[in-house]
């Protein structure tokens, strides 16, 4: 019992010069939870939010009532998913390659969280709006986007949709529900509120899906975001990434004292689930169930997917000056590739030879498209863009001092 | 000019359906200048309703309806509390359409009064103007009549790029004309006042020229059309007074014309001065018209200080500085 | 069970053209929660989180442990609480008459909620410092802050302390630990938190004291606040007024789904209870408690004291038009002056007529000092202070370009 | 500059036990720039920590402190990251001492990270500062020399009022003179980058002129300092190049002194156009140096649109941009 008050600042379990060290974090075993009706409310949701939904045990194998609940998703389907987190990371290595080639300014990869994104787009429908951050890839590949676009953005050549406007995985694209990206975090989950409010006054039966970092949940937009769905109660999902960093910083500066973000997401009265998110089945699952929730007009649910940045932050970023250099392979929730990839060998579905085969199947095939792409160009060998371009779509129309501009910049 | 923005708000609301009206106490109470009364009556809950205290909340939700295809018109109860929306204003809604390439737009307005005269002190009295027309990708409009207001907020709707629409409180119900121990003069008693039924749109981008003259341009908006109005009247100086209303694209031409005809000018705005809309003015103005210039471009302004309550009328340009500026600017 | 998203909007129990009806307000019972800890955890706060503190029972009796843990404050002591929310009621009463009479433009009265400013403030210690809205007046009061300067404030004349910057109301007393009140709502919430941090950080024993409305709980800071007290641990109390209102707009609007505000803090990881905020002892109790706990180290604790706004929102508003005009008699935890009166009396403390006398005692001091001070200037009647103190303070030292601009105003 | 930044936040960290430096990454990392690095192990947690990623809170808590009587030097990683504590700054840390008639003060200090030039796009390239000079009650400072860097923030930690700090990243590892493909240069072979040991400071609100001349006054900040030099010298016009370094309050006097002598003024700065400081300077220039003037004021400025990713060398005001405009000014 302290006697005078002294601040405290929450510290990650190791540093560089440490051992990693997981042993605060509890697993709970795979399977032990229900799947919850379909309206559960936020009193209810208690278990779900300090507890976390696992399907594929240690073993590999699929178990409990949530294994149940997708017991019909086929082994075509489960071996999409694999392929789908596959080329998410033989693109990230590929671009981040590129980009230490000087080919791009910038990248950022997602590996370790490629199950969440691929898990998630799966359950979503045509007209459904992601609003993304930077390291939501894994949705466009599993929406089936065209990979030279992907690439092409991140080249900022002439594939590139956005004509170079963003910084690279920036991307954008409403036919593939992937909502405009901003570099401020957090603001577009307060938008996927609204959006959401619009698709139930049109009644269209879309819905949205908010994603957010564990560290930018510390970001007005992602309290407002809350509020209004708590508020409103209009169909989003409200997505939080929990990898436990945020650049350099723990998770423990953005959650304090709470519990879990699901737990914080619960004291606003919204439903909220915690999920292993390293788990593809577990992933599929809870998507499963809470799309079909808010498309039934059940109101908004949070989802905590526990899960951890295996790479750098970004190209700029070094993580072994903040963090010990092997404590990726520390992680007790392993790697959502090879988990999935065990439990179909497991279960038959799959083995270790079509697995390599598998990988160097798509690493050749983006080997080859990434040429093409860079044929458009690339950092160091640019194909320009008009300078002119910087002032179309400031506005729909272009008022008369912007065309006094580009005439002074000679277009 | 309170029933012209209702009213205004009222024909959107009736003409498209995707039109919504939110903000705080503007649902079932109609806000707190009542400039949304009886709306959710007519329309419902679903097109108008209340929203929890959080301005970035309010945009931040505005913002997703409008790139999903809604037009939100959203209530700021007052311009002093927009700053927690700054963010989602000026790095979302100014931004999506530019930085999506025109995949997704953001169709909103956020209405706000702004300025002072009403005895709010330094928190219900800002005028904030400049602090958005440096943010490219939004419009700044700021009617003077009930008939600019209801024309503008129409335009504003149909915009398809985000308006931010600013209300000057102090003539609300009324045109003033800088004296605030004289007796307040209602819209019903001024031409400005009378306001159409049904559908009108003013484009936004227009100046109006409130006042013909050849000795110098004034150029003001809001309440300080009127109380410049007082100033030139005092003086008899043949004064040209521009009503911007559009702060942002600014009328340039209109303004140029006016100066090379007259040679002089003189900017008269309430907001803190450094860096407020008059350096703009003043900027352009030099730039386009310099060699027709008589004199040095002056400018009347609030002070660089917080809008005080008891010294209000210390700190609003009275009509007494402006006349002094006038002739400062006449004499040179 | 619904079957396409429709949004929900938030109503008050009952509108202008119904009767008052606050069925669905659970009212528990008096002191049937425990005293806990000083070093309650957040998780073990849930009970206090969703019940609610209560000490006088309908009887007017003292009842249950939280009765007891107070059971040392005497006659004298709690007779002071009763003057200080009398004192208050009639300074409210008085200033907004002199608003109606235009010697000042505006005013806002607590009443209703005199017990809650009154009762806590009489806990903290000098040092201390509240972060107070316009609405706590009465913590002034408590504090024995010189009504003459409380009334020259309101009339922004030669005793106004602050030279009629700021609007009537917004007070700051440096010595009285009432730190500057900001029109704009919210921000003072996370202010608190970092004045609470440099008291932890100089280990100069006192703490601080955030004030927020219900409504006012949706803006970002409050976000903010719960957020960097959970991190950090700062010796700060977050107090919530739920008064059921924001101006017009009905407390569900601010609060959602959740089950309480003190719910919604204790999702931080703060914990957090909900008081009878019109029960003087129950204030007196649990801001006692609270006080001790956060001097002690024990780091943040948020505070929902649930009341009822009895007046309009200021004399800007008439509440007449959006909630039914006797509403404040159907509210189910009474007047909180009547029930401390009433428990005195019941316990032979006090008597009827002492009360009605006190009264007219309290009302006649007020009015003889309201002439007093309405001689050093009102708003019809100014003693006009310089124009130039607009330019006092806007910095240290004034820089050339405001020199100047003295200078063109003629000082 | 990035050493020199650091070593003044060491200085006074190591000075006055009240300073304390936080923000988002900047403890144990030393932030994204480094520009802390190190000091959390020097100084221990408590002086300087890691905070949430919310701006607002960031200054939210050090309104609290500083009113306290602390310190606080927080980071907000790129100025793009601001608008979130927009309202924190401008309406609380801005008006503390006012409203409380000086009972509270409010001495803290926000740098951050501004302008382009390192392809980091709309929302890691922005230049806010006439966001910010707008508001009575801040001080606004950009350093374009390590020296500078060091003596100003010294000076802004020291000061008794709040500090906007804005750090031109651009050149935070050498000086810039607009040729993006050319070798970069470090601060070690620039006079500028010398910087002394221990504790000094450099007062806000005087600017300095960097090269002395008689044909045209180029007021410039940051980078753009570099950018107007290079300019200078392919043209070879006998520009006085004054660097403002105090953007609020401005050094008018030294400013007036200079365009009284040359007869003809440039402004170049990064940031959008439309109210952009460039308007204020204008505005200051030709109302108390008019009859001196012998062409009008020019801007080189950004354009009116966000900073785009991959043309970021179309946007930013090139020496060819520079040298253009100085000719026009010297023609008219
Ligand atoms: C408003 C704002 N503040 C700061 C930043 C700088 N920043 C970019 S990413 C990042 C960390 C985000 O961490 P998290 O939310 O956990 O997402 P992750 O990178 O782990 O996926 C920070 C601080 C920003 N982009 N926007
Ligand atoms: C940022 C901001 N937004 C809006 C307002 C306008 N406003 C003043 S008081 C108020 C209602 C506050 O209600 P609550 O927090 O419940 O406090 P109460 O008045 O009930 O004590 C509103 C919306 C404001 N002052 N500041
Ligand atoms: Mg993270
Ligand atoms: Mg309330």
């Amino acid at each position: 019992m302290t006697e005078t008050p002294k601040l405290t600042f929450p510290h990650p379990p190791a540093r560089p010069d440490q051992s990693p060290d997981f042993s605060a974090i509890e697993v709970p075993e795979a399977g032990i939870l229900d799947v919850p009706p379909l309206d559960l409310t936020s009193i209810d949701a208690r278990p779900y939010a300090n507890g976390m939904v696992r399907v594929l045990n240690d073993a590999g194998e699929a178990v409990g009532p949530w294994a149940d609940y997708i017991a019909d998703i086929d082994a075509e389907a489960l071996l999409q998913g694999l392929r789908d987190m596959m080329t998410m990371r033989v693109i990230d290595q590929r671009l981040l390659n590129a980009q230490r080639q000087g080919k791009t300014s910038f990248y950022l990869q997602c590996t370790g969280e490629e199950a969440i994104g691929c898990g998630f787009q799966r359950q979503l429908s045509k007209g459904d709006m992601n609003f993304p951050t930077y390291r939501q890839q894994s949705l466009l590949i599993a929406a089936g986007y065209p990979l030279e676009v992907l690439m092409g953005q991140v080249y900022s050549n002439q594939l590139d949709p956005l004509e170079g406007r963003q910084l690279p995985v920036l991307h954008s694209s409403r036919d593939y529900g992937y909502f405009s990206i901003s570099g401020n975090l957090g603001t577009q989950y307060i938008q996927a509120v609204g959006w959401a409010m619009a698709n139930a006054l049109s009644g269209d039966g879309t819905i949205a899906a908010a994603w957010i970092g564990d560290g930018a949940t510390a970001s007005n937009d992602f309290h407002s975001a809350l509020l209004c769905a708590s508020v409103y109660q209009p169909p989003v999902i409200l997505n939080i990434v929990n990898n436990q960093w945020a650049i350099s910083t723990y998770t423990g500066v953005a959650s304090g004292m709470a519990r879990t973000y699901a737990a914080r997401a619960r004291g606003y009265g919204v439903p909220a689930l915690r999920v292993d998110g390293n788990d593809y089945l577990a992933v599929a699952a809870v998507s499963r169930w809470a799309v079909a929730r808010t498309r039934a007009g059940h109101g908004p649910v949070a989802i905590e997917w526990f899960t951890y940045r295996v790479a750098a932050h970004s190209t700029s970023d070094d993580p072994s000056a903040y963090r010990p250099k092997d404590e990726a392979l520390a992680w007790p929730l392993g790697d959502p590739i090879t988990r999935l990839k065990d439990h179909l060998v497991l279960t038959g579905q799959w083995s270790e030879e079509r697995h390599t085969q598998a990988e160097a199947q798509i690493r050749d095939e983006i080997i080859a498209l990434q040429r093409k792409v860079e044929a458009e160009g690339t950092f160091v060998n640019p194909k320009p863009i008009s300078p002119a371009t910087i002032f179309k779509g400031v506005y729909a129309e272009m008022p008369p001092h912007l065309r006094r501009q580009r005439q002074e910049m000679g277009y | 000019m309170i029933e012209a923005l209702r009213d205004a708000m009222d024909v959107m609301l009736d003409r498209d359906p995707k039109v919504l009206i939110f903000g705080e106490d503007v649902g079932y109470f109609g806000g707190v200048f009542r400039c949304t009364a009886g709306l959710q009556k007519k329309y419902g809950e679903e097109r108008v309703f209340d929203t929890p205290i959080n301005e970035s909340a309010i945009v931040g939700m505005a913002v997703g309806m409008a790139a999903q295809g809604m037009r939100p018109c959203v209530e700021v109860q007052f311009a002093d509390y927009v700053f927690p929306a700054y963010d989602q204003i000026t790095q979302e809604a100014a931004r999506i359409r530019h930085r999506s390439n025109q995949m997704f737009s953001c169709p909103l307005v956020v209405r706000m009064p702004t300025g002072g005269g009403i005895f709010g002190g330094q928190t219900h009295s800002q005028s904030p103007e400049s602090l958005f027309t440096h943010v490219a990708g939004l419009k700044v409009v700021l009617p003077s009549t009930p008939y600019d207001a209801k024309g503008l907020l129409i335009a504003a709707i149909e915009d398809p790029d985000p308006v931010i629409f600013l209300e000057p409180k102090r003539i609300y119900n009324g045109p003033f004309y800088g004296n605030h121990t004289g007796k307040s003069v209602t819209w019903a008693s001024h031409p400005g006042g009378e306001v159409p039924e049904g559908h009108y749109s003013i484009p936004i981008g227009k100046a109006d020229i409130r006042r013909e003259g050849t000795a110098v341009t004034v150029l003001a908006y809001g309440t300080m059309v009127y109380v410049a109005d007082a100033a030139v009247e005092q003086t008899g100086i043949d004064a040209e007074i521009i009503d911007l209303r559009s702060l942002l694209p600014l009328d340039v031409d209109t303004i140029r014309a006016s100066v090379e005809k007259t040679g002089r000018c003189l900017v008269v705005h309430e907001a803190t001065r450094t860096s407020g809309l008059g350096a703009e003015l003043i900027a352009e103005v030099q730039e386009s018209c310099f060699w027709h210039l008589h004199a040095p471009i002056l400018r009347v302004t609030g002070w660089d200080a917080p809008y005080p309550h008891a010294a209000e009328w210390d700190y609003f340009p009275s009509p007494a500085r402006i006349t002094r500026a006038l002739h400062q600017v006449m004499e040179a």
